[in-house]
């Protein structure tokens, strides 16, 4: 049976509801080693800002049950050095580029938008939601009015998809849901990691040398899914849903849910080609029950009444 | 387990190169209360295993472990690592049994360059004593004059000894408590042997450090006023352990400034003069 | 080497901090047939309400990655029927006793707060969190104006010490926290459940006829660690850590963090002497650190600048 | 894993009774494509067990999985169950090998009452036929006469047929494809049986059912038209299987009205007139 994995989401047709999460794919180099990128959907790049930075003090990762928390902090070349050694080896993967970028400010998101708008890529990521830096993304992405100004702002300098990638530690997320799209963004991404902790009672410390860190993995996929189902009750603009993706039964949990692409983030640094593995199993899940096009499940959950 | 199975053969179209391999555990050896020498059946592993290059592990957990490769057999495609338990990771793995199948990824990292170097000082200090084994039985099979300078804690606390002797290298083994060769650190003892060295054999030495930040620090001051080449193993968390998460960085010098180096890729092994410590 | 498990957290003097969660030890009947239930600080009542409620359909539970969801809704035979028939029991027991309450309105805290005031317990801890009742509490709780109606009319009617137990379904918890203190709450206990929702992608179904369901376990732990630790932070009312605790080290971890005492929810589910263990664990552990007193560990943590 | 471990004899002051011990797995005997008959050492279970009881089950995932006793070997304590392969948990299950250590919570519930019966009827579907042999083991113990009423798709999927022939009871096999004793459900098969069943013995006769809720509802109308005391034992998700949690609930009628009843204590197995279907 031929099974048609493509599907449409937030502006862009890709050949597969897989997209590779920010901040664990790199820029597609390192993973090109290891398997063809172009059975991808797409690749979001890591979270990009105005400068480059440098990121938080190791150690940057600490692990806990089901999932890690990670306080990479943005480490980045800066958007400028990104378009002109990054991009061009993003674009012949063969699959969709999607450009993750974050602000300290409406204005940085304007600046960095402008400089895509004219660029070969496929959809703008808006990181409204990094838990790991002081000032910033994650406290304009948990207030629906600021969120508003960016997404408004950003529009207004580009025709390119704009996905807005919310975070997860805010009271409602549908509100910010309707928020974004209300501004204008073609598709909400959810989830970024929830804010998290992990401590050495021994030595009194956090593992983090930021403290806290942006927890991700299978522990957060029913708080991601939960998310997904309530955004799909409440907005018509399509969903990318991430958040604890390890296996092919997940990825169909999400759309069914009400995601119409999918992201794989910490599955990644556990298994380089964990897409590939998700991409076979996918077909065969589906030749299963006989279901041949995979964009049909978006949105198919029966809620209990 | 919320581990992703390894995938059967065959059923991965598009891959060019897998790095997890699944192996079969075929020995895990006491070492010492809280040591142990694991052998893995991993042909693949042990053909294209260099010095200074790791491994990251299954470790009951969710993130694996990067352990060093301490020593190969190609012929019986065997890979040896040693393991220091530290917490639930390296507890797991030191309880593992014979014939269980673990998912190793590897190898990685870019080890210590010994190209050019006709003798090699090895500087080991706690688990460092481990991955540099392999550097003495390399030197051995390319013929490069070996010296081995191992700390411990005492005497009860040392491990690899024997091997050491066996890798046919000079050996300095130094305690803290004074019950081996030297009394001191290993960078102690690393400074009493160049005194004893002829100092002119600057160019083609190397000395390659790996053990506690501290004691690599150290090490590489020593090397930087006896002007010896120095290549240290860094140690730091890591996720990925391929480069793509930015999680394992360590602070280098480059032309432009400083970086965040990630240590999976960009290292364990850096030219000492490159660290900012 | 004698080892002192004692504590005192938000007016109540406790043998040890191992308090038993709401929701996870009934009202300690069916555990005192496995141990000696003195030897814990305390046990939380099942959350009562009002009038008897029979609770949601089930099923009313779904395994998740390093924890579960539960979706019980509640069932109670409310707070009469418990006063006559569950508190006498729970009286003897020899660790104190915590009432968790559970209101749908300001009114039915009041109510309870009322009938409890003069019966022979230990603290009144109000749920202000349980997300699996449709209206209610989680609202009460996410709003810190309602959130403050609640406390300051129940603090009117009681000199009973009153715990505030805030879901950390919210933007800010330290803002619910400092609502809770300034209103007049003894101690704020950190963390109930997350929403979460499972689904079953095969048949559509979400898992929990409730559709959605509260994530307790391991797979929280990080989340209820970092509130913890930002709420000790911003407010001088001792706090109550749960979330996740399976083992004396996660007890330890959350009192350096912050905590003055703990609750055990789902470890209880898994292993009902569980806290036997920890008990016998933490006095293990302090022992080999030449700790003489447990309390003297709470918020010592000291976080990276 | 995130299991608390079972903790060593002697350091647990304040027990009285845990009902948690840890089982070695002693044979793992598979009955078809998707069922397996798992014999662990556990005399404590073995001693105590009553037909229709369970234990909860580590299961390589964080919550424990029910599952019905099948049979016990009292002498050598060990305790046999059926599992058939539904998800994860089982899955895990049925690739145990003899030699794992298993934490175990049991014997759990109220199981079928028995006492006063002079004749049971088993009905039994999917992996109620496990638990349902221990039944009829019991009355061939207990010298109560038995009759065993089976029901399966097909005979290829037909299991523990050898067991109940052997275990002395009147035994009818029922499959949906009509390639045993009966066509159709174990239901039917159970009418047919009633009616050729002299009808003097209705106060001295259990129907025990075992099986999905449709077939054990359609048993229990049977049995009420037929008037014979009828008990059932139902199925539902569960977490401590202690009582504590209200996570297994089944509606059932009591003198005040309905209530939610726990599978796990109050059950699973309920006289059929008390339940809400
Ligand atoms: C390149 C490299 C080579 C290594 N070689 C060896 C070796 O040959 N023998 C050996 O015994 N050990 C070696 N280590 C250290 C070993 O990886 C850690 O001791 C181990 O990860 C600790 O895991 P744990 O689960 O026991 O500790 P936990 O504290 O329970 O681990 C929790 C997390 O912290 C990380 N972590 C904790 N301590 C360290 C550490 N010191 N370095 C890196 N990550 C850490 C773990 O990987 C895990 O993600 C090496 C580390 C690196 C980076
Ligand atoms: C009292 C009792 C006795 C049982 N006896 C047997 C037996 O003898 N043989 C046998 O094969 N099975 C028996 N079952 C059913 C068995 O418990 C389930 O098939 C099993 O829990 C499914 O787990 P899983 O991990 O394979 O499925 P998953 O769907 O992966 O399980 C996920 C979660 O759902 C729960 N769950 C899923 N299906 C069921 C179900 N049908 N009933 C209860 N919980 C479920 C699991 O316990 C787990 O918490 C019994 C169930 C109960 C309640
Ligand atoms: C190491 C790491 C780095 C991340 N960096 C970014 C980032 O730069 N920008 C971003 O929007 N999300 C970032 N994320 C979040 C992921 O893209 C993803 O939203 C999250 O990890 C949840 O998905 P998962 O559970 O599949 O990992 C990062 C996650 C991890 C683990
Ligand atoms: C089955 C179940 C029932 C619960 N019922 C209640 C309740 O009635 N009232 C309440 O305040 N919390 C309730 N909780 C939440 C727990 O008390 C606790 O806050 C939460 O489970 C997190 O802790 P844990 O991870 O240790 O379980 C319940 C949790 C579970 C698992
Ligand atoms: S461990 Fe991921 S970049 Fe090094
Ligand atoms: S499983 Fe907890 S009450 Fe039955």
């Amino acid at each position: 049976m031929k099974i048609d994995l493509s599907v449409e989401a937030g502006g862009v047709r890709m050949a597969s509801p897989l997209l590779m999460a920010s901040g664990t794919f790199g820029f597609g180099r390192e993973m090109d080693a290891f398997y063809d990128l172009s059975i991808l959907g797409g690749i979001c790049s890591k979270g990009l800002t105005v400068a480059p930075r440098l990121g938080n003090d190791p150690p940057r990762a600490a692990e806990t049950a089901s999932g890690m928390l990670n306080s990479v902090g943005l480490q980045n070349p800066g958007i400028d050095a990104f378009l002109e050694h990054e991009l061009p080896f993003m674009r012949q993967t063969g699959c969709k580029t999607i450009v993750n970028i974050a602000g300290y400010s409406v204005e940085d998101y304007v600046a960095m938008a402008e400089k895509l708008t004219d660029e070969a890529i496929d959809a703008i990521e808006l990181n409204l939601s990094c838990p790991n830096v002081r000032t910033g993304c994650m406290l304009i992405g948990s207030d629906p009015l600021q969120l508003t100004e960016v997404i408004q702002a950003v529009r207004a300098v580009t025709d390119k998809p704009i996905w807005a990638k919310l975070t997860p530690n805010v009271t409602s997320i549908s509100q910010m849901a309707v928020a974004a799209a209300d501004a204008g963004a073609d598709a909400v991404v959810l989830i970024n990691t929830l804010m998290g902790m992990a401590v050495d009672w021994k030595t009194r410390r956090p593992i983090l040398k930021n403290n806290t860190g942006g927890l991700s993995g299978p522990a957060i996929k029913p708080v991601a899914l939960r998310m997904v189902s309530e955004v799909y009750q409440q907005v018509d603009i399509p969903i990318i849903g991430v958040g604890g993706i390890l296996c092919a039964e997940d990825v169909l949990d999400f759309m069914v849910a009400g995601a119409s692409a999918v992201q794989i983030g910490t599955a990644n640094l556990i298994s380089p080609c964990a897409a590939v593995k998700i991409t076979h199993d996918l077909r065969q899940l589906l030749g299963k029950e006989n279901l041949t096009r995979i964009s049909t499940l978006t949105g198919t959950l029966q809620l209990w009444s | 387990m919320d581990k992703i199975p390894a995938d059967p053969a065959g059923q991965r179209h598009g891959i060019k190169y897998d790095p997890v391999t699944t192996c079969e555990v075929a020995a895990l050896v006491r070492l010492n209360s809280d040591t142990s020498q694991l052998t893995l059946k991993a042909p693949r592993i042990a053909a294209a295993a260099e010095p200074g290059q790791f491994v990251n592990l299954e470790a009951g957990h969710f993130l694996r472990r990067p352990i060093g490769v301490m020593a190969v057999d190609r012929q019986q495609g065997l890979v040896q690592l040693g393991i220091r338990v530290q917490g639930r990771g390296t507890e797991w793995l030191s309880r593992l049994r014979p014939g269980t199948v673990l998912s190793v990824m590897g190898p990685l990292g870019k080890g210590f360059q010994l190209e050019g170097y006709r003798r090699v000082i090895t500087v080991g200090g706690g688990t460092g004593v481990f991955p540099l084994y392999y550097v003495q039985q390399m030197c051995r099979e390319q013929g490069i004059d070996g010296i081995a300078v191992c700390g411990y804690r005492s005497k009860a606390d040392s491990v690899l000894t024997d091997h050491y002797r066996a890798a046919g290298c000079q050996v300095l083994f130094a305690s803290d408590e004074g019950d081996l060769d030297v009394e001191g650190h290993a960078a102690a003892a690393l400074e009493q042997l160049l005194q004893s060295l002829e100092m002119d054999r600057q160019e083609d030495t190397l000395i390659a450090a790996c053990g506690p930040n501290i004691m690599m620090q150290a090490v590489a001051k020593i090397a930087d006023v006896y002007q010896y080449d120095c290549q240290v193993s860094l140690e730091e968390r890591m996720a990925c352990g391929v480069g793509v998460c930015l999680v394992c960085v360590c602070k280098t010098k480059t032309k432009t400034g400083e970086a965040n180096s990630r240590c999976c890729v960009d290292g364990p092994v850096f030219p000492a003069k490159e660290v900012v410590w």
